[in-house]
């Protein structure tokens, strides 16, 4: 009956673990990402046709559905867990909770997050975008949805255990990420401008640093609260 | 230091800015009232639902005392 | 029916529990040593699930404190998390993996990494349902899939809650063999249950009672 | 002994030390307020850029400089809650969020008000505008998931972690507010930073402090009425409430 298992083992067991029950649920993969597609459609109809203006909102509509997205797929973060008890089991582990919580939230990344990513472009294509924004675009996706993952992963936490938490959830964490969008949106402009952006680009990782750091600790709290 | 107006009717006046200065402060000092207004009775009805509390409680030991 | 060379494992210190402005508990106090088999006692609503949140560290009491080793939980986490097993209402049991996987994520996010699930879940009467989904095991058998780890782990500090839920007569019996076994080899158990124990004789048995209280 | 009536005690005593403070608080906020007030109105010299309409700043810029202190002082006592687990400081937090918000908001409707003659327009994505509604939005917050928990001990806790998390990011939302205003430069400017006659001046610090004060007279009457409401089933709260019945 040996224990000892390595801090790494821990977080690639909870990670395939949330990977396996992903892949047997498939629908929460893919409504995240069809509510995406469809906000950004939108815009075209609400606004007109014209590229010209399309071209200047689509770094704005492209970002603003990823918030989106991303806020109402991590709704079921932490509910199925919550749910069936296998939360309690996370919080008594002997494993550090921030390390168990990192794991968690790096499988929603990779499976939300990043098939955003992978169709971001496409819906770019059809709002006109000028065409040296695409690598800023990108850029700024990969290092800006994780840090709205791990945010947004805050404001679950506090919720999961209230019945009526969606509403709420959109109040809690919108504001916070207000400084994701000022500056994703920026860089992309400025690429397309032709000017640089690699300021904004190093603030967006700084924010995904400083993130990294603080936010398991922040959700490893609110789970404790939310589980009492 | 001297009041700068030489009328009340000036006064509300307000160099012609009358209604955005008296608008402001209307809503300020109404929103600070009504919060005043709330925390000031706040206390009251916290101590009125508790009382009520205490006499439903009473009552509910009564209830059981007598029916043992 | 403690033995004297019995170590205190658990204790709680003047534990106050408050739900939504209603006192459950106040100034709770006992001490659970090793070789104790504790049954949590009391009507509905008195806060038998309530306490055994509060041992295992879930909840944070009102006032009051537990200690593992006569040193405050929340000092140790750590060490103590490895020296509990708890298993409350819910399972734990994820209905989209199958029986043999939730037992091993179960017992891996608790840190053991050798072990052999399939031998496990024998235990349990599982065999044949190993690669069922959860989600189509019957309640028992759901719950059976919970209480596996209770065969491989070396935990000292059981905490249960209403473990015989959902079990047949036959397998109460074989928990409660292996609770006499746990206590005799210098564990404890802390249960809550509406059953009668059969086998777990009353002397062995230690109960604390929990009255509703109205106010 | 002493550790036994340790948990009794210690609401009681907090809600006494509060009682202490109220009036003195209380009286020394309305006297500044009156001062600061009634001299900014009618003493102050008037500008001559913006006329009398700039005499709107003796409300603003109290309303708007006191709101994030307020945010700030809530997540201090958050934080002392957190860390020590002291359900006094979480309580605390808990009064401090509605007045904060209030606050906030008076900061918003003065400054939009202000803006309408000055820009001529109602609102102006102004970066100092713009992170005052963007506080705002996280006093909502915070005042919602603290309404949102049945179990209040749990509220003030979840609320306490949102504002300590909303205090990290207040310098963050700020400062990329200010650059996003700085890249998207709109013709209008707030008046420039040049030098405030004393007639001005004074009045306007005294009306910030008489704000500061206020905040914190109002804050601890809403802890006050927070510890009764919690310890509704002590027997000293009980003897308050029939007192209070019989009268």
């Amino acid at each position: 009956m040996k224990r000892g298992i390595s801090f790494t083992q821990a977080f690639f067991t909870l990670l395939m673990r949330d990977l396996k029950i992903a892949v047997r649920h498939r629908g929460d993969i893919f409504n995240p990402l069809l509510f995406f597609i469809i906000v950004v459609t939108l815009f075209p109809l609400g606004i007109g046709s014209e590229a010209k203006i399309l071209s200047r909102i689509a770094p704005g509509v492209i970002w603003v559905a990823a918030l989106l997205a991303s806020m109402l797929s991590l709704e079921r973060l932490f509910k199925a867990d919550y749910n069936d008890g296998s939360l309690e089991q996370m919080l008594l582990s002997p494993q550090p909770l921030q390390l168990l919580v990192l794991a968690k939230v790096l499988a929603h990344w990779l499976l939300t997050g990043l098939p955003l990513i992978i169709i971001a472009p496409l819906l770019a294509v059809l709002l006109h975008m000028e065409d040296n924004a695409y690598p800023a675009l990108i850029a700024t996706l990969l290092l800006g949805t994780p840090v709205l993952s791990l945010l947004g992963a805050i404001g679950v936490a506090l919720t999961v255990g209230l019945r009526k938490g969606g509403v709420l959830l959109s109040l809690l964490i919108l504001p916070l990420y207000i400084p994701v969008l000022i500056f994703a949106t920026g860089a992309i402009e400025f690429a397309a401008s032709n000017q640089p952006y690699d300021g904004q680009l190093a603030i967006i990782a700084a924010l995904l640093v400083g993130s990294l750091v603080l936010a398991p600790f922040a959700i490893g709290a609110s789970l404790r609260v939310s589980t009492n | 230091m001297q009041a700068q107006f030489h009328s009340l009717a000036d006064f509300f006046h307000m160099g012609g800015y009358g209604f955005y200065v008296w608008l402001s402060y209307g809503v300020a000092y109404a929103s600070l009232a009504i919060l005043i207004g709330v925390t000031l009775t706040r206390k009251g009805r916290v101590l009125k639902e508790i009382a009520a509390k205490a006499k439903r409680e009473e009552r509910l030991a009564q209830h059981r005392s007598a029916k043992e | 029916m403690t033995k004297p060379d019995s170590e205190t494992l658990l204790s709680a210190k003047n534990l106050t529990c408050i739900r939504e402005e209603r006192i459950l508990f106040d100034e709770l106090s006992f001490d659970i040593c090793s070789g104790d088999i504790v049954q949590i006692e009391g009507p509905n609503g008195a806060g038998k699930t309530s306490l055994l949140r509060i041992l295992a560290g879930l909840s944070r009491p009102y006032a009051g404190d537990v200690c593992y080793l006569n040193d405050s939980i929340s000092r140790n986490r750590d060490e103590f998390n490895e020296d509990l097993l708890y298993l409350g209402h819910l399972a734990g049991v994820k209905s989209e993996l199958t029986a043999e996987e939730n037992l091993y994520f179960n017992l891996r996010v608790s840190g053991y990494n050798e072990f052999d699930q399939r031998d496990i879940l024998s235990k349990v009467n599982l065999t044949g349902f190993e690669d069922a989904l959860a989600g189509h095991l019957s309640a028992g058998q759901h719950r059976r899939t919970a209480l596996a780890r209770l065969w491989h782990t070396n935990s000292r500090i059981w905490i249960l809650d209403e473990p015989f839920t959902a079990i047949d007569k036959r397998g109460v019996a074989e928990l409660e063999a292996l609770f006499i076994q746990h206590a005799d080899n210098g564990g404890c158990v802390i249960v809550t249950t509406h059953q009668d124990m059969g086998i777990i004789s009353n002397e062995r048995l230690r109960k604390i009672r929990l009255e509703y209280r109205f106010v | 002994m002493w550790k036994w009536l340790h948990p009794y005690a210690e609401p009681q005593r907090a809600y006494r030390l509060a009682g202490k403070f109220v009036p003195w608080l209380s009286v020394i906020a309305i006297l500044m307020l009156l001062t600061g007030t009634i001299w900014g109105m009618v003493f102050s010299p008037t500008d001559y850029q913006q006329g009398d309409s700039y005499r709107i700043i003796f409300v603003h810029v109290p309303a708007a400089s006191m709101s994030m202190m307020a945010y700030v002082s809530m997540a201090i006592a958050a934080f002392i809650g957190l860390v020590w687990q002291l359900k006094m400081a979480d309580w605390m937090a808990a009064s401090i969020a509605p007045v904060g918000a209030v606050i906030t908001f008076i900061a918003l409707v003065t400054g939009s008000t202000w803006g309408k003659p000055m820009w001529g327009t109602w609102w102006v994505w102004d970066a100092r505008l713009t992170s005052e509604l963007v506080l705002l939005f996280l006093y909502l917050g915070v005042i919602s998931l603290y309404a949102s928990f049945e179990d209040k001990v749990l509220a003030a806790r979840a609320a306490g972690i949102l504002s300590i998390v909303g205090v990290i990011n207040i310098p963050i939302i700020k400062y990329s507010v200010d650059w996003w205003n700085s890249l998207h430069q709109s013709s209008i400017k707030m008046t420039g930073k040049t030098a405030m006659p004393p007639d001005m001046l004074i009045p306007l610090v005294i009306n910030i402090l008489g704000f500061g004060v206020m905040i914190a007279a109002l804050s601890l009457i809403r802890f006050r009425s927070e510890v009764l409401a919690r310890n509704g089933m002590r027997p000293w709260v009980r003897e308050l409430a029939l007192a209070q019945g019989a009268k």
